[in-house]
């Protein structure tokens, strides 16, 4: 009996008892979640203009954050530094267009994939190779403190986090909806063959959407970075975006990031309240299982449409 | 150019689907396999046997077993680290509870739990597709490791953490334990690979792998010729998962001798997948050709600068092993999607078709 | 001589069916996979047929009409006749029904065993202008079941009635099979003739059982010999190597799964007797030049190099002279490289004997196949002489002549030049034709209508159609046939007719390969529409030019013959067709008609313009006719002067 | 009195199917009699494609029902539509492309393998002996449609026309007792055509099978159909022998375009 109680009741009567506890565990769950989305947000991108799931966004973000900290150490002032990090990241999305996009060009998205996650472990190789494989301070002049605003403790990075991953999701939603090249990277993502014949510049539109992505995956890195260091797990990460990008949909930019907080806090509550009965450190797996349950209920995710088959 | 055809033609529908209906490709198979049970054993360094030629066997077990469910029935899956793992625990479970069972009786019922286990991950796979399958599989993947490594009954209490082979014998040899001989241990896996390869090959020839790879290519029209779309999927998920399984217990208890659960964490699921991509998807040989050319690169890489006289540090060899890899995925995605099986198919019909251009 | 109790083609299977009973007597390759027949299934197959035609009513000396592509059922149906005492006449698969009508009409054939309901569909229209062709029977059902004709069933329901009819008659098979002797006549051919209606030539068994053991005596078959049966059933040559010899020597035949596979078919079987016209030795050579072409740089230039080596050696070897020490290192490595995969891929790898026969052949085309190392050699014969009257004996052949006659056959030149010869092989006579047969047969000799010289080492040669054989108006010897097989050697030349009798010069009006030529105009870019406008290309022209002068150069050297140079030729607008009665079932040109159907044509090949109006009748398929009209080019050939070195 | 006419073979009643706002089927009927080859035309998005794939089980019918064989199968999934004897061809051919010729011919005699997954596995006894039947019976068919040189092509290499055939293969492969070919011969030149109508007619002729065959070449309707019923804008507007319908001037208003009030 006293385990129905310790796993329905439990878990809720202490959360009541604690609420500033309670707030801590979702604000802690939230940044989390920030972090999630910011990651997702890469992965929406790209699926968006070329139907490609981009499993490398993880090590675009490690490579990010490792050329960041790299040119930093090696003495770059910031600002710089973030301005060399943008032009390789750019560059990178020309070479990665140029030579693994192009050839596979009307594969079928199987394929597209799993040349991501050639691409994944390419990436990871070059960028520790580059810049050394130990974990790296990266300090963004943001002290890593918290403050205490009534009663709940906040910690300044974390809403830093959240503020970037605020605007990036303000413009990048804009960008879609509204501008001319928004337009046209929906229209390739429907079918690449359908945009080449009616004009659409498709290796630019490519070169640019991959460009997007890799800033995004840039700020990724370096909110991640900042909180808990420059390291190769980083790119384990594109792997939560996955449950992420389930709840979201893989097409929805605001998906993204509510998916990434709902995952974000579920993990830290599941972790907090429920871990302990049994063991703990659930928080890897819990979140493939929710997007599990959740994928069971609506294979589309929340706001990805109905795909239809066609016979 | 080696190839004699003239001649040989068929007159009954078992010689026309044959394995290798070409009298000269049986021949070079019924060599090759004699001498690989003979060859090795006796002459092989411990060095190769226990560096090249087990963990190849072990990990042609696992692709020939994702390539079953990727290849032919198109369920991607990057579960394949966790079913091992199920494998490898439910053999040492096993073994220590019933220490009388023989070894092999011990493999293959691992695989019978490893396959319990993939049916129940496989269920998803009726209502969803494609990358979301992917996840079904890595909540697999996540949720077992996570499960061997906090449960303590799995490792019997042990406060390492660890399992190890105990002793067994098969025929009055030592197969597993410490004393057990690299080649000994090299027999028993050709063996089981052999078997299961065959196994393999007669499922995918025969109704099972057709009905498989219909679900594969267009499985609208397979249902409207009455494939049962569940059924197939759970039935590939299952055979798939009892061939991790076998392989996790090889890895455990001929091969490593003893092993944690981050001996099957999600690279090792990476890892297999490459071998099926570069191997070939759908083709059993490309199975055994992707093992092989992923588990002798790093030891090429490794042997490489010292021919080539530039040493350079482990590390360094390390992160160009993982960049050669990616490279390589990316490379064969282009040239050749179907991957080394459909090169060696290019290269044997060049032969055929000698002089003639293919 | 024949022993007595083995003097028909009926007893002679029975003997198979004692002696090697398990023996493969026929095979086919039908729903995928080779079916079998041993020669106990044979027999019993034959007896089944028999006994129903026997039950329908065939008596002694009835005709049986068999039509269809090369099968199994067909040949147990010409067996089943004879051991009846009837008499199988067999008729091209795809002759239309104006031909079928003439010849069962002339045959008076009651019945008929056919393959499928093409044939049946022809037959029934036949059937309304010979009222005497009773029975119909059919071996594949398909598309038939709704036919409700009379005198119309199926093999299996014919064999059905033959049990009913063993039952109340027993051991009639094997009486009437007694009563057949030696000299009753076994089968009646019809001729393609080039000239008028078609003959039946009528041969006995001895004819046909005597060669044909003379045969596999000279040149050592055994019974484990493997042959391909495609060629028309009602051509001697098919006769005389899928059903005489097989009985006689008891090896197996092999039928195609149809007219599409035969080439992939040789390749599964490999056979190891192998004969075909010279239009299908030219028809693969053309195939393997388009496919090497086709292939890498690299790849083209090694072949080319080592077919070059082979036909070094070749030469020599013919030569008796020993080939030089490096060509012989070289040609080994061809055999591994070149010629070994060639023949593997062509299915020719296990030839030990092969002919060519029924027509002429050029020698740079036998060159070729000997260089390979696939032992072709010349045949000489015809259906009057049951197929076989010379053989090129192993180890002394030549290019260009036929070889030694068989034993018990004898030959001499007649003062016209025209070939004569005697022998048990001789045929009976033409059927119900005594003027055709008192023209070709004289006291037991056989005007062959072949001219002929025998060379030094008793080697026959043929030089050409001894009705052709013309002179040229200053006199020189003008052999058509001869020089067209040279102008055919070239990949780019499907068909020629050579003109000149009475004329100043030779003229050739020639039909480009729509294959070769097309493949070679798309490498260049030459784009074409139509055969027609193909074969006027200017850039086509000059390659047949560089064609003709090749021929040219070969004649240059062979003494009385280098006055027919051709001095000038044109491309004709339509490929020449047996639809149009221009060549026969063979391919064989129809001289005569060709003659008077592009009299226009030959007259400005000599009125020195350069280019001629033409309009001539097409018959289609389905026989409607059409009509073709062009502007013909006609150009110089660059013909040499004797003296000039090559 | 004429006889009363045999059984309808498919019984179709009222069957309406809506996607959102869009009424595909509008309570269509429609009988089908054993042995009969009838063909359902009708303009571009008449229905006729929907009203195929409700009677395979694609999807199930809003109202009204379906019966065959006498017996109520309304909501059946598609694979046990197959089970009941009925097979179909797509309008833009389904193939397996990975496979070859011959095993997507095997594909179709899937229902009628059954055997023990061990025995399989060992492709030894039974497992081979059924194997090997049913390759005889697939060979019957590939001679039936003349693609015997084609046998061993994966599916993928093969001309438009020669998928068609191959997909016509795989549903005789399953022995149909009703056999629904959604345009056999869209995108064909006259040759194929005519290959396929004869092929179709032996079909109905040697094997017995019921046709109901989508086609929009008046000509191919005429020659070989016995019973034609035409869809307008998902409602049925004509039903009868080939000449009634044809002379039926709903269709023909259907097709030359009249504009609907």
């Amino acid at each position: 009996m006293d385990l129905l109680y310790a796993v329905f009741v439990g878990p809720f009567r202490d959360m009541v008892t604690a609420p500033t506890f309670l707030a801590e565990v979702l604000i802690g769950g939230v940044a989390a979640g920030l972090m999630y989305s910011l990651v997702a947000l890469g992965f929406v991108l790209i699926f968006k203009a070329s139907g490609v799931f981009n499993f490398a966004q993880g090590a675009m973000v490690l490579f990010s954050a490792l050329t960041l900290v790299g040119l930093m150490e090696r003495g770059v002032p910031m600002v710089l530094a973030l301005g060399l990090t943008i032009g390789v990241m750019v560059a990178l999305a020309f070479a990665i267009e140029r030579v693994v996009l192009r050839p596979l060009v009307n594969q079928e998205h199987i394929i597209l994939f799993m040349a991501t996650i050639g691409l994944n472990f390419f990436l990871e190789g070059l960028g520790e190779m580059v810049w050394g494989a130990n974990v790296k301070r990266l300090d963004l002049g943001i002290p890593d403190e918290s403050f205490m605003a009534a009663g709940i403790l906040i910690n300044k990075l974390e809403m830093a986090a959240a503020a970037t991953a605020a605007i990036l999701v303000g413009v990048l939603a804009v960008f879609f909806q509204s501008t001319k090249i928004g337009r046209a990277l929906r229209a390739v993502a429907d079918d690449h063959e359908a945009a080449l014949s009616i004009g659409i510049p498709l290796r630019t539109i490519w070169v640019v959407v991959w460009s997007v992505a890799g800033l995004v995956a840039l700020a990724a890195g370096i909110m991640w970075g900042a909180k808990s260091g420059v390291q190769f797990s980083l790119s384990l990460i594109a792997l939560k975006a996955l449950p992420v990008l389930i709840l979201g949909g893989f097409t929805s930019v605001p998906g993204a990031i509510v998916g990434g907080l709902i995952i974000g806090t579920g993990e830290k509550i599941g972790e907090v309240y429920w871990g302990p009965l049994v063991g703990g450190a659930i928080e890897n797996w819990f979140a493939y299982v929710v997007a599990l349950a959740f994928l069971l209920v609506r294979p589309q995710g929340l706001f990805g449409e109905k795909i239809i088959e066609r016979v | 150019m080696i190839y004699r055809e003239a001649g040989q033609f068929k007159t009954s529908y078992a010689a026309d689907q044959a394995v290798f209906p070409i009298v000269q490709d049986r021949v070079v198979v019924g060599a090759f396999l004699a001498l690989a049970f003979v060859l090795p054993p006796a002459l092989a360094s411990e060095y190769w046997l226990q560096a090249v030629l087990i963990p190849f066997l072990v990990y042609a077990m696992a692709t020939v077993g994702l390539n079953l469910l990727t290849g032919y029935a198109g369920q991607v899956s990057l579960g394949t680290g966790g079913f091992m793992a199920v494998g490898a625990y439910a053999a040492f479970k096993l073994t220590t509870g019933f220490p009388g069972l023989s070894i092999l009786l011990v493999f293959v019922l691992a695989g019978v739990i490893a396959a319990l286990v993939g049916i129940v991950f496989g269920l998803p796979s009726l209502r969803i597709k494609g990358f979301y399958l992917a996840v079904a599989t890595l909540a697999a993947q996540f949720f077992l490791i996570w499960l061997f490594n906090k449960v303590g009954w799995f490792v019997n209490y042990a406060s390492s953490g660890t399992i190890t082979a105990p002793p067994r014998t098969v025929m009055g040899f030592m197969v597993t334990g410490p004393e057990a001989t690299a080649a000994a241990r090299y027999v028993v896996a050709l063996g089981l690979v052999v078997v299961f390869g065959v196994v393999a090959k007669n499922l995918v020839r025969g109704r099972i792998g057709r009905s498989w790879m219909a679900i594969r290519d267009r499985d609208i029209a397979a249902e409207i010729i009455g494939v049962r779309p569940l059924r197939t999927k759970l039935l590939a998920f299952a055979i798939s998962s009892f061939y991790c399984g076998i392989a996790g217990s090889m890895l455990v208890f001929l091969f490593l001798g003893s092993a944690e659960t981050q001996a099957f964490d999600i690279n090792q699921s990476f890892l297999v997948l490459f071998m099926v991509i570069i191997g070939g998807l759908g083709s059993i040989l490309g199975s055994f050709l992707g093992a092989a050319f992923i588990v002798l690169t790093p030891i090429f890489l490794t042997n490489a600068p010292h021919w080539l006289g530039l040493d350079i540090s482990v590390a360094l060899q390390k992160q160009i092993e993982v960049m050669i890899f990616g490279g390589l995925i990316i490379f064969f995605l282009i040239v050749e999607p179907h991957g080394l099986a459909r090169l060696w198919q290019i290269a044997k019909e060049k032969l055929r078709l000698w002089p003639f251009p293919h | 001589m024949l022993e007595p109790g083995l003097d028909t083609f009926p007893k002679l299977a029975l003997r198979n069916a004692q002696r090697i009973p398990r023996n493969v007597a026929i095979r086919e390759k039908d729903l995928g996979i080779w079916q079998a027949y041993t020669w106990a299934q044979y027999v019993e197959q034959a007896r089944l047929i028999a006994l129903g035609l026997a039950a329908l009513g065939l008596a002694r000396g009835d005709k049986t009409a068999v039509v269809g592509d090369n099968r199994p059922e067909l040949y147990w149906a010409m067996l089943a006749t004879q051991a009846l005492g009837g008499i199988p006449v067999p008729l091209y698969q795809d002759s239309i029904e104006k031909e079928m009508q003439y010849i069962v009409g002339h045959a008076e054939a009651r019945f008929a065993v056919v393959e499928d309901q093409e044939q049946v569909d022809k037959l029934l229209h036949v059937r309304e202008q010979c009222p005497m062709l009773e029975w119909i029977v059919y071996a594949d059902p398909r598309g038939l079941r709704h036919y409700r004709e009379r005198g119309l069933l199926g093999l299996d329901e014919l064999q059905e009635r033959g049990r009913k009819f063993a039952i109340d008659n027993p051991g009639h098979f094997d009486r009437e099979v007694a009563k057949g002797a030696a000299d009753d006549l076994a089968i009646i051919l019809y001729t393609s003739g080039t000239t008028g209606q078609p003959k039946g030539a009528m041969l006995s068994h001895r004819n046909l059982m005597v060669t044909a053991r003379n045969a596999i005596a000279h040149e050592g078959l055994t019974s484990s010999e493997e042959v391909l049966a495609y060629l028309p059933m009602a051509w001697a040559g098919d006769h005389m190597f899928s059903f005489a010899q097989s009985l006689v020597a008891g090896f197996t035949t092999n039928c195609p799964e149809s007219a599409a596979t035969v080439l992939h078919d040789l390749r599964e079987i490999g056979p190891t007797y192998f004969f075909a016209p010279p239009r299908i030795w030219e028809n693969i050579l053309t195939s393997v030049m388009i496919r090497i072409d086709d292939a890498s740089w690299v790849k083209r230039r090694m072949v080319h190099f080592f077919l070059d080596v082979a036909r070094r050696v070749e030469e020599r070897r013919l030569g008796r002279r020993a080939a030089a020490f490096g060509d012989r290192l070289l040609y080994a490595l061809g055999r591994v490289l070149v010629y070994g995969p060639l023949r593997d891929n062509l299915g020719m790898r296990r030839i030990r004997i092969a002919y060519t026969a029924g027509e002429a052949i050029g020698p740079e085309l036998l060159g070729f196949y000997r260089s390979l190392g696939v032992n072709v050699k010349q045949v000489y014969g015809m259906t009057e002489s049951s197929a076989l009257v010379s053989i090129q004996k192993d180890g002394d052949v030549k290019l260009d002549t036929v070889g030694t006659p068989l034993p018990e056959i004898e030959v001499r030149i007649a003062a016209s030049g025209e070939v004569m010869y005697r022998g048990p092989g001789v045929f009976l006579g033409y059927h119900k034709n005594p003027e055709a047969t008192a023209e070709t047969l004289e006291g037991g000799w056989v005007h062959s209508g072949d001219a002929g010289v025998f060379d030094r080492d008793g080697h026959l040669k043929i030089i050409d159609r001894a009705k052709d054989l013309g002179r040229l108006a200053d006199g020189t010897m003008f052999p058509p046939k001869y020089i067209e097989n040279k102008l055919k050697f070239s990949p780019y030349v499907r068909e020629a007719v050579c003109v000149g009798g009475e004329r100043p010069f030779v003229g050739a009006l020639i039909n480009i390969d729509p294959g070769s030529v097309g493949n070679w105009a798309e490498r260049r870019g030459i784009a074409y529409t139509s055969y027609t406008d193909l074969a006027q290309k200017p850039e086509v022209y000059e390659l047949i030019r560089q064609e003709v002068a090749r021929v040219n150069r070969s004649l240059l050297d062979e003494g009385p013959l280098a006055g027919a140079q051709i001095r000038r030729f044109l491309l004709l607008h339509k490929e020449l067709d047996p639809d149009d009665q221009e060549i026969t079932r063979t391919r064989k040109v129809r001289r005569g008609f060709i003659g008077q159907k592009y009299a226009g044509l030959i007259d400005a090949l000599y009125s020195g313009g350069d280019h001629v109006k033409v309009e001539a009748q097409v018959t289609y398929e389905d026989g409607r006719t059409g009509t073709v009209r062009a502007e013909v080019r006609i150009h110089d050939a660059e013909a040499f002067a004797p003296g000039i070195v090559r | 009195m004429t006889p009363a006419p045999p059984p309808a073979l498919l019984e179709v009643a009222g069957v309406s199917v809506r996607f959102g706002a869009v009424q595909a089927l509008d309570r269509v009927s429609l009988s089908v009699r054993r042995g009969e080859v009838i063909a359902i035309i009708g303009p571009n998005g008449a229905g006729k494609t929907t009203l195929l794939n409700v009677i395979s089980g694609f999807y199930h019918p809003s109202e009204g029902h379906i019966r065959f064989e006498g017996r109520d199968r309304t909501r059946l999934a598609p694979y046990d539509v197959a089970a009941l004897g009925i097979a179909r061809t797509f309008q833009n051919v389904a193939l397996f492309k990975g496979m070859s010729v011959l095993d997507n011919i095997m594909t179709g005699r899937l229902l009628k393998m059954k055997g023990s997954f061990l025995l399989d596995a060992l492709y030894w006894g039974p497992a081979k002996a059924q194997e090997l039947e049913h390759r005889a019976f697939v060979e019957r068919i590939i001679d039936f449609l003349e693609i015997q040189a084609i046998r061993k092509t994966p599916a993928g290499r093969l001309p438009y026309g020669l998928q068609k055939r191959v997909e016509l293969a795989r549903a005789l492969a399953a022995e149909p007792t009703l056999l629904l070919l959604d345009e056999p011969m869209a995108g064909m030149n006259v040759e194929e055509k005519e290959d396929m109508c004869r092929f179709i007619l032996d079909v109905n002729r040697e094997f017995g099978t019921t046709i109901a065959l989508i086609e929009h070449d008046m000509s191919v309707v005429m020659d070989i159909s016995d019973h034609v019923a035409a869809l307008d804008y998902g409602r049925k507007i004509a039903d009868g022998t080939p000449d009634e319908v044809r002379t039926d001037q709903a269709v023909i208003d259907a097709y030359l375009g009249v504009s609907h009030v």
